[in-house]
C-alpha cells in the first residue's frame, strides 16, 4: 500500500475530495496545517511593529490506498489542485506496510 | 421623533391621549395638564380601546375639538427659565431622560458591531469592526458639521419642504439658543439643544451601519468610508427633513421613531450598494446558494441583546420628554414586539427550515423592533404583538427570497430593516393613528430616494475609485488584506 | 418589590426611614413628606445606625405610630393627574427609573446567555443561546397574556391568598386605568401600570433562564421549552402573589426584591429539573468527577458584569420608585454585598482548591448578589457586606457538594440562586428588618413549592416526550442536533 | 468632580453659565434660578462663543459679580428635607441620575476587563479577568472602609490640604448624616450620601484597573493584588483628596472628571509599575520589536464601545447634578471628543503605519474620552473636537514611542490615560476654564505622586516577594500557572 | 522501527493512550483530523441554505516504536478504540528508517 | 527522498525554520500537535475537580528532502531544536518514494 501525502491550498478541499471519490476512494484524512515554501507570506502589523507571517495556511490530505491505485489517485489530486500559481502544493508517497480497520479487524487493501 | 412645529407640548401629549380615549375628548377644564393640545397625530391609536378591541379611533376630529395654539401658554423652555421649580424638574428628568436614550442609541453600534461580526467569517472581523469604529465616530462628527441643522432647518429651507443645506452646530450657547434650548425657535421640545442634539446624532450613523452589514467581506475599505460618509453627512438629513424637520411628510405621514427614516431608509441604501457591488465569491456556485457561516454565535446574540437594549432609547427617548404615559407604553409595545419577532421567526425558521435557526431567530427579534418603531407610540400592545410576529415571520421569508435572487446579504440587514421597516410604517395605518395610504407614500418616498442615492453613490464611487478588493484578498479575508491585522491570531482557523 | 396593598406611600418611605433613625419617631408635622406612612417594614433596618453600630431596630413600632390610612391622602396617581406640576414631576421620575430599571433587568437576560454559554461547552453553545433568547421572549409574552394578572389578582382571587387565575393585560387605557395607573385599584406604586407591568415582566423570565443553565448540554430542546414556558406563565405568578400580590405571604415575610420570590424559585425548579434529568456523560465516572470545561471564559466575565449592572436595576427598581435615599441605598447594599461575594469566592477558592478560581469568584459575584437581593433595602451597607461575603463562602462549597452528590449543575445555578437565595432570604431576619422564623417559613415554602411544582412538570414532561438527547447528540453536540447549526464553524474545536 | 464647599448649588450652575455668555453678566433678578453663584469656575467656558468664535472669557469677573454666599439660601438637601415637592423632586433626580452615572462607571470595569483581554495573549486571558474581578470587588470595599472619607475628609485633615487618614464609611444614616445628606457638611452636592460614595467609588477602582493591563502577562498575581489595594486603597484618595477633597490644589486647578485625578494618575502607576517589572518575555529581541499580538479584536472592541459609553457617567455624573445644560453639554462634548479622537487615531496609524490599525483607532477613541475628561464642562463643542483630535494624534505617537523606549505596555494605557490625562488636562488651560500653568503644576504633581507611590510601592513587594512569574511559567501562560485553568480550552491556540 | 498511525475517535482518546501505556509505550504525539469515509458526515443549516459536513472530527496518534513491539501496539490500539460502529477508523504502519531523540542525540530504538 | 518528521517545542519553531533555511531548504509544513511523553502534563482545576492535561502543546515540522540532504537537515534541527530540558522533542526519518510539485509536474528531487 501507499501513503499518498497532499499539501495543497485550502480553498482546493473540495475539488480534491471529489476528484478522489470520483476515483472510487471512499477514505481520506484531512488536516490543517501551515506551509513554509517559495510562496512568500505576508508582513503584517501590530500597534506599530511590523512583523511576518511566513507560514501560510494550507490543507493536508492523506490517503492511504492499494499499489494499483496510486497513481491514479495522484495523477487525480494534482489535477484537481492546480492552479498554476505558486503555492500550489506537493504530493508526497510513501510505503505502507500494513493497513487494519479497526471496526472489523481487516487487514491490508481490504481495510483502506 | 418629529418635534411638533411651534407649539411643542411634550408633556402635554400624555393628556391629550387620556383626552382621546373612548373618543369622548375631555373639556378643558377636566384636562389635568390644564392646557389643551393641537398637533399630537401620533399619540392618539394607543387610546383607542375603550371596549377592549383594537379599534383605532381617527384623530382628527380631536385635532379639531382642540383650540390651536393658546398662545399664552408658555413653552417647556420658557417655563424651565421661569424661575418656577417645578417646571424645572420637569425640564431636568426630560432632559436626562434624552441624554439616556442617546447613551443607549450609542450602545446600539456595539450591538450592530456584534452581530455584523458574528454574522461573518473570522477573516474578516477586524475589518468589519474597524468599520464599525468608523461610522460612529465620523457620522457624529459629520452630524454636528452638517447634518444637524441640514435635518431641522426651521425657516432655513432651501427648497421648501424639500431640502434645506446644512451648516455646523453652534459652538456655545448664544443667549437665544439658550433661552429656546433649541437650535431655532421653530423646534422647541423641552430639553436642551445638547441634549436634542446628542439624541439625533446617534440616530444619524445608523443609516450607515446598515449598509455596513449587508457589504460586509468583499468592500474595498475607503470606498466604503467615502459612500458611508456621503450618505449619513447628505443623504439621512434629507429625507429626515421631510418628517421630522417638518418637511413635506410631515404633516400626515407618521413614523415614530424611524421605521422608514432610519431603517427603511438604512435598508434599502444597502440593497443598492450590494446590488453594485455583488455577492461575496463561493456564495452562489452554479445557480446553488452556498452558505458563508458567519463565525461567532454568542458574538451575533451579545449584538442582538444590546440592540434590543438600545431600542428602549431608539423608542422610548423619541418621545422626546419623559412622558410617563407615553414612555412606558413605548417600553411595553417595544419589548413586545421584539419578543413577539424573535418567536415567530425561531417557529417559522423550525417549520420551513426543519430546525429552529438561532441566527434567524436574533433577525427576527431585530424584525420586531424594527416593525414597532415607526408606531411604538400609538399602537396598543396587543396589536404590538401582532406586529413583531408578523415582522419576525416577513424576515424569514424575506431572507430567502434575496438569497434565492442572489443579492447577498450577509447579515440579513436589507430583510431585518427595509422590508420590515417598510412593514411597520404601513402598520401604522392599520393599527395605528395613520392613514394608509400616506403610511404607504411616505414609506415608498423615503425608500426609494435611499434607494437611488446610495445607487448613485455606490456607483459613481466604483466608477472612479473600484468597490471591491481582489479576488485574492477576499480569499485570504479582508483583515489582512485592508489592515494586516487577524482579528484571532491565537486561534487556528478552518479555512 | 411588594406594593403596598390599599395604602401605597412609595415616595414617603425616606420620610419614615428618617423617622425611624434612631428609634426618634418624628411626628407627622415634622415629616418632610407631609404624610405618616404605614406598612413600610421592609425599609426600616437601614435606620438602626445612630450610634454607629449595626444594631437593628425593630419598626412595628413605628408602624404603630403612624396612623393608618389617613384617608384624605391622595394617591400619587392622583396626585399625579392632579395638574399640580411638583407631583407630576415626581411620578415622572418614579416612572422613569422603573423603565430604566426594566431596561436594566432585560440585559440581565443577555448576562445569563453568556454565563451560561461561556461555561458550557463550544459544541452546545447555539443551544444554550437559542434557549435564552427563547425565554426572554417567551417570557414577556406569557407574562403578558397570564403571568402579571395572576400574580397581581387584586381582589380577584380564586383561592385568596394563595392562587388567582391569569388573564391577558389590558390593551389599551380605559379611564380608570389612566386613573388609577394600574391594574386594579389594590395596588399603587405611582407609576403607570405600563412601566408597572414591563419591569415585573423582566423578572418572570429570570426563573426559567436560572433552569436553563443548570440542565445545559444534555436536555431536549423542544421538552425544554415547554416546561419552562409552564413553569414561567404558572408557576412564578403563584408564589409572586403570596407576597408580592398581597397573599398569605405579605404581611410578614420580607422579601424585597426576590431572593426566595425570584432566586430560590428559579435555583430550586432547577435542582428538581437536573434530578429528573440527570448528570452530562462522562461528567461522573467510576466514582469520580470529571470536571467538563467551560468554553470561553471572557463571555463567563462579561455575562457576570452584565448581570451585576442589570441588578442595580432589579434591585434598585424593586424600591418602586425613585426614593432618593432607598434608592441610592440599594445601590451600594447591593454594590458592596456583590464585592464582598466576588472576593470571599476568590479566598475560599485559593484557599480550599489551592488555586484563585475565576469561574468559582464569577459565581462567588452572583451569590453575594442573589444574598442581598432580599434585604438590599433594609440590611445597612456593613452587614451587606458580611450577607454577601457569607454568601460567597455558601457557593462555594455548595458547588463542590452538589458535584459530590452528583447533581450535574453546569453553571452552579443551584448553588448561586437556589442555596444562596435561601441565606439571603433567612439573613434579612438576622440583620435585616425581618423575623428569622417568618424568613424560613417563607422562603421554604417558595422553594418547596417550586421544586415539586418543577418535579412534576419536568417528570410529566419526561414521560410523555422525552427529557435527554440521544448519547450521540450528546456527544456531537447540541448545537448539530437542534440546530444544525455550529457556533463557531471557523475554529477548531478540541473535541 | 469636585464638589464646591460650603456653596453648593449645583442646580444653579446653568444660570450662571447663561450669565457669563457674552461675558454679559445677568443681574440676579435674572437670574432664572433666583440666586446667583460663587465658586463657578468650572463651567464657565462654554458661554465663551457670542461671536460664533472658540473665544475664552476669564471667569473671575463674574466670580467677582456674584456675591458670596447669600447666607439665606437652602442647601439642596436642606430644600429637599423642606417638604416642598418642588424641590424634592429635583433632589430625587439628582440622586437617580448620580446611581445610574455610577451603574454606568460600573460598567466601564467590564470595558476594561474586555480592552485587557482582548489585547492580550489566549493564555494569559483567565488571569487578565481574574485581575479585573479582583479589582472591581477590592476596590468598592477599600474604598468603603478607608478611602471615601480620606478623599473627603472635610475639616478633618491629618496635614491640612495634602493628607487625610480615612476610614469606614458609616453604616446607617445618623440623623445629621440625613440631613445634609453628606458625610460632613463641607461638602454638598444636592444628592444622598450613598448616591456620592457609590459614585466615587467606582471610581476609585479604575486607577488600579489602568495598571491592570500595562503589567498583563507577567505579574504575580499575589504581588499585583496587594499593589492594587495599596494603590487604590490609600494613594488615590490623597491625590484625590488635594483637588476634589478641597485641598491645595483645588481653588484654582481644574481638573473636572479626572483627567489628571483618575487617568494619568493610573497611567503614571503604571508606568513606574513597568518600569519594575520589565517588558514581557520576547517582546524586545536584539534590539528589535517584536509586537505579541492581542488575541481577540472582538473583546477589545467590546470593551472600547463599554467604555465609551461608561464614560456618559463618569463625565456626566460628575457633574454632580442633573442640570440639564450641563449634563447634555458634557454628553455632546464628551461623544465629539471620542469620536475625533478614533478618527485621527485611524488616519494616524493609516499615514505613518501604513495600514489603518484597530487597536490603535479603538487606543485613540479612548484616548479622545481621557483628554476630554478634564474640560468636559468648560470646553465648547468644537474645541472638543479638537482636544479629541490631538489625543488621537498623541496616542499613536506615544505607544510608538514607549516602545522604542522599550517601556512594555501590552494594552496602552501608560499613552491613553497617563499621556493623554497630561494633555487633556492641560487642554482646559487652552480651551476651557483653566489657566495654564497652574493646569501643568496640577498635573505634573499628581503624575509625579502617583510615579513616585507605585514605584515604591511595586519595588518594595518585588524585594520581598518578588514580581513576576518564572519564564516557564511566562511561556506557558499564566492562565495555567496561576489559575490552572484555561480560558478556551475548547479551542487549538496557536502556540 | 515502525510507526503506528491510528485514526480513531476523538473520546477513544483517552483509552487508547492508557492502553498504550499499559504496554510502557512513554510517548506519542496526537493531532486533531478531519476524516472522510463510510461514516456519512450531517447536513446543516445556516440562514435557510443547506449544506453537507462531509469531514468529521478524529483524533490522529502517531507512535513511532521498535519492530518488536510494533503488533502488540498495533493490536492494543485496534482493541481500544473498538466501538463496532462505522467510522471507528484505521490502523497503518510504515516503516521509519532513523529517530532521534532532540535533547540526548540518542538514536534508534533508544530514542522513542 | 526522505521525509524527516520532527516534534519540537513550538517557540522553537522559528530557530528550527531558521536553521532549515541557512542549509538553503526552501519548503517545509508545519502543524499543531499535542504530545505525550516523559515530560509530564499538570494539573488543572475547574470548579472543584482536579483533572490532568497529559498531552503538551508541540509543533511538528515536515520536510521532505533530498536523501543526501537528510543528515544535513537533521542535524541542524536537533542543533536548534535543543535546550537540553525534557520533552524536546524527536525527530524521525522515513523514506518516500516520491514527490510530485502539483503547479508544475515536476518530480523528484526538483519537486522539494
Ligand atoms: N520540502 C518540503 N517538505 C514538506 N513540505 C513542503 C516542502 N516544500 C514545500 N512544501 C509545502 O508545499 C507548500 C507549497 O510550496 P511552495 O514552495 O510555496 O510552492 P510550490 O509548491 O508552488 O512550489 C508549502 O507551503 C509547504 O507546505
Ligand atoms: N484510505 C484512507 N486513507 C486515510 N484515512 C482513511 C482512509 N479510509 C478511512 N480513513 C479514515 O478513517 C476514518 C474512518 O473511516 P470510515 O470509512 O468512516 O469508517 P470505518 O473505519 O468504520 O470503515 C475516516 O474518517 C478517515 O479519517
Ligand atoms: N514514540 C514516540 N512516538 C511519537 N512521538 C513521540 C514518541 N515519544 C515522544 N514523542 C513526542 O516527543 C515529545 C517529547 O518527548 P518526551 O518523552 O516528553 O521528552 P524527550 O524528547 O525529552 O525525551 C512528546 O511530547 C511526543 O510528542
Amino acid at each position: 500500500m501507499k501513503k499518498i501525502e497532499a499539501i495543497i491550498k485550502p480553498f482546493k478541499l473540495e475539488e480534491v475530495k471529489d476528484a478522489l471519490a470520483d476515483l472510487g476512494i471512499e477514505g481520506m484524512t484531512v488536516s490543517e496545517v501551515k506551509g513554509f515554501g517559495r510562496q512568500k507570506g505576508h508582513t503584517e502589523i501590530y500597534r506599530g511593529s511590523e512583523y511576518t507571517v511566513d507560514f501560510l495556511p494550507k490543507i493536508k490530505i492523506e490517503v492511504v490506498i492499494a499499489d494499483e491505485l496510486a497513481e491514479k489517485a495522484t495523477g487525480a489530486i494534482v489535477k484537481a489542485a492546480k492552479t498554476g500559481k505558486i503555492g500550489d502544493g506537493k504530493v508526497f508517497i510513501s510505503p505502507v506496510e500494513e493497513a487494519i480497520r479497526i471496526r472489523t479487524d481487516e487487514t491490508g487493501d481490504k481495510a483502506v | 421623533m418629529m418635534r411638533t412645529k411651534q407649539s411643542p407640548k411634550g408633556l402635554l401629549l400624555a393628556a391629550v391621549a387620556l383626552a382621546v380615549m373612548a373618543a369622548v375628548p375631555l373639556h378643558a377644564q377636566d384636562d389635568p395638564f390644564a392646557a389643551p393640545a393641537a398637533v399630537v397625530e401620533e399619540t392618539t391609536a394607543v387610546l383607542t380601546d375603550t371596549a377592549g378591541d383594537v379599534a383605532v379611533v381617527a384623530t382628527e376630529a380631536v385635532a379639531v375639538v382642540a383650540p390651536e395654539e393658546p398662545a399664552e401658554e408658555p413653552t417647556p423652555v420658557e417655563a424651565f427659565w421661569s424661575g418656577k421649580e417645578a417646571e424645572q424638574a420637569i425640564f431636568t428628568v426630560n432632559n436626562l431622560w434624552i441624554c439616556l436614550a442617546a447613551a443607549l442609541v450609542f450602545l446600539m453600534h456595539l450591538g450592530f458591531s456584534a452581530v455584523e461580526s458574528g454574522l461573518t467569517q473570522s477573516k474578516n472581523t477586524t475589518n468589519v469592526l474597524f468599520k464599525n469604529v468608523f461610522i460612529i465616530c465620523m457620522g457624529l462628527l459629520a452630524y454636528a458639521a452638517y447634518g444637524f441643522n441640514a435635518m431641522y432647518p426651521g425657516d432655513n429651507w432651501s427648497i421648501p419642504g424639500w431640502f434645506a443645506m446644512g451648516s455646523p452646530i453652534a459652538n456655545g450657547f448664544t443667549e437665544s439658543d439658550a433661552i429656546v434650548a433649541n437650535l431655532t425657535s421653530e423646534y422647541n421640545a423641552g430639553y436642551t439643544i445638547w441634549g436634542d442634539f446628542i439624541f439625533q446624532a446617534m440616530f444619524a450613523a445608523t443609516a450607515a451601519t446598515i449598509i455596513s452589514g449587508a457589504v460586509a467581506e468583499r468592500i474595498k475599505l475607503g470606498s466604503f468610508m467615502l459612500a458611508a460618509t456621503i450618505i449619513v453627512a447628505f443623504a439621512y438629513p434629507i429625507t429626515g427633513s421631510w418628517e421630522w424637520g417638518g418637511g413635506w411628510l410631515s404633516e400626515d405621514f407618521i413614523d415614530f421613531a424611524g421605521s422608514s427614516l432610519v431603517h427603511a431608509f438604512g435598508g434599502y441604501a444597502a440593497l443598492a450598494a450590494v446590488l453594485v457591488l455583488g455577492p461575496r465569491a463561493g456564495k452562489y456556485v452554479d445557480g446553488k446558494i452556498k452558505p458563508i457561516l458567519g463565525h461567532s454565535m454568542p458574538l451575533a446574540t451579545i449584538g442582538v441583546f444590546l440592540l434590543f437594549l438600545g431600542w428602549f432609547g431608539f423608542n422610548g427617548g423619541s418621545v422626546l420628554s419623559a412622558d410617563p404615559v407615553l414612555v412606558s407604553l413605548v417600553f411595553v409595545t417595544t419589548a413586545l414586539a421584539g419578543a413577539a419577532g424573535g418567536l415567530a421567526a425561531a417557529f417559522t425558521s423550525w417549520t420551513v427550515l426543519k430546525k429552529p435557526d438561532l441566527s434567524m431567530s436574533l433577525n427576527g427579534m431585530l424584525a420586531g423592533l424594527v416593525g414597532i418603531t415607526a408606531g411604538a407610540d400609538s399602537i396598543a400592545p396587543w396589536p404590538a404583538v401582532l406586529v413583531g410576529a408578523i415582522s419576525g415571520i416577513i424576515v424569514v421569508f424575506s431572507v430567502l427570497m434575496f438569497d434565492r435572487l442572489k443579492i447577498d446579504d450577509p447579515v440579513g440587514a436589507i430583510s431585518v430593516h427595509g422590508i420590515c421597516g417598510n412593514w411597520g410604517t404601513i402598520a401604522v395605518g392599520i393599527f395605528g393613528a395613520g392613514v394608509l395610504s400616506t403610511q404607504i407614500i411616505g414609506t415608498v418616498a423615503i425608500s426609494a430616494f435611499a434607494f437611488i442615492f446610495s445607487l448613485v453613490t455606490f456607483g459613481v464611487i466604483k466608477a472612479i475609485f473600484g468597490l471591491r478588493v481582489s479576488a485574492e484578498e477576499e480569499e485570504q479575508g479582508l483583515d489582512i488584506g485592508e489592515h494586516g491585522q487577524e482579528a484571532y491570531p491565537d486561534f487556528v482557523a478552518n479555512k
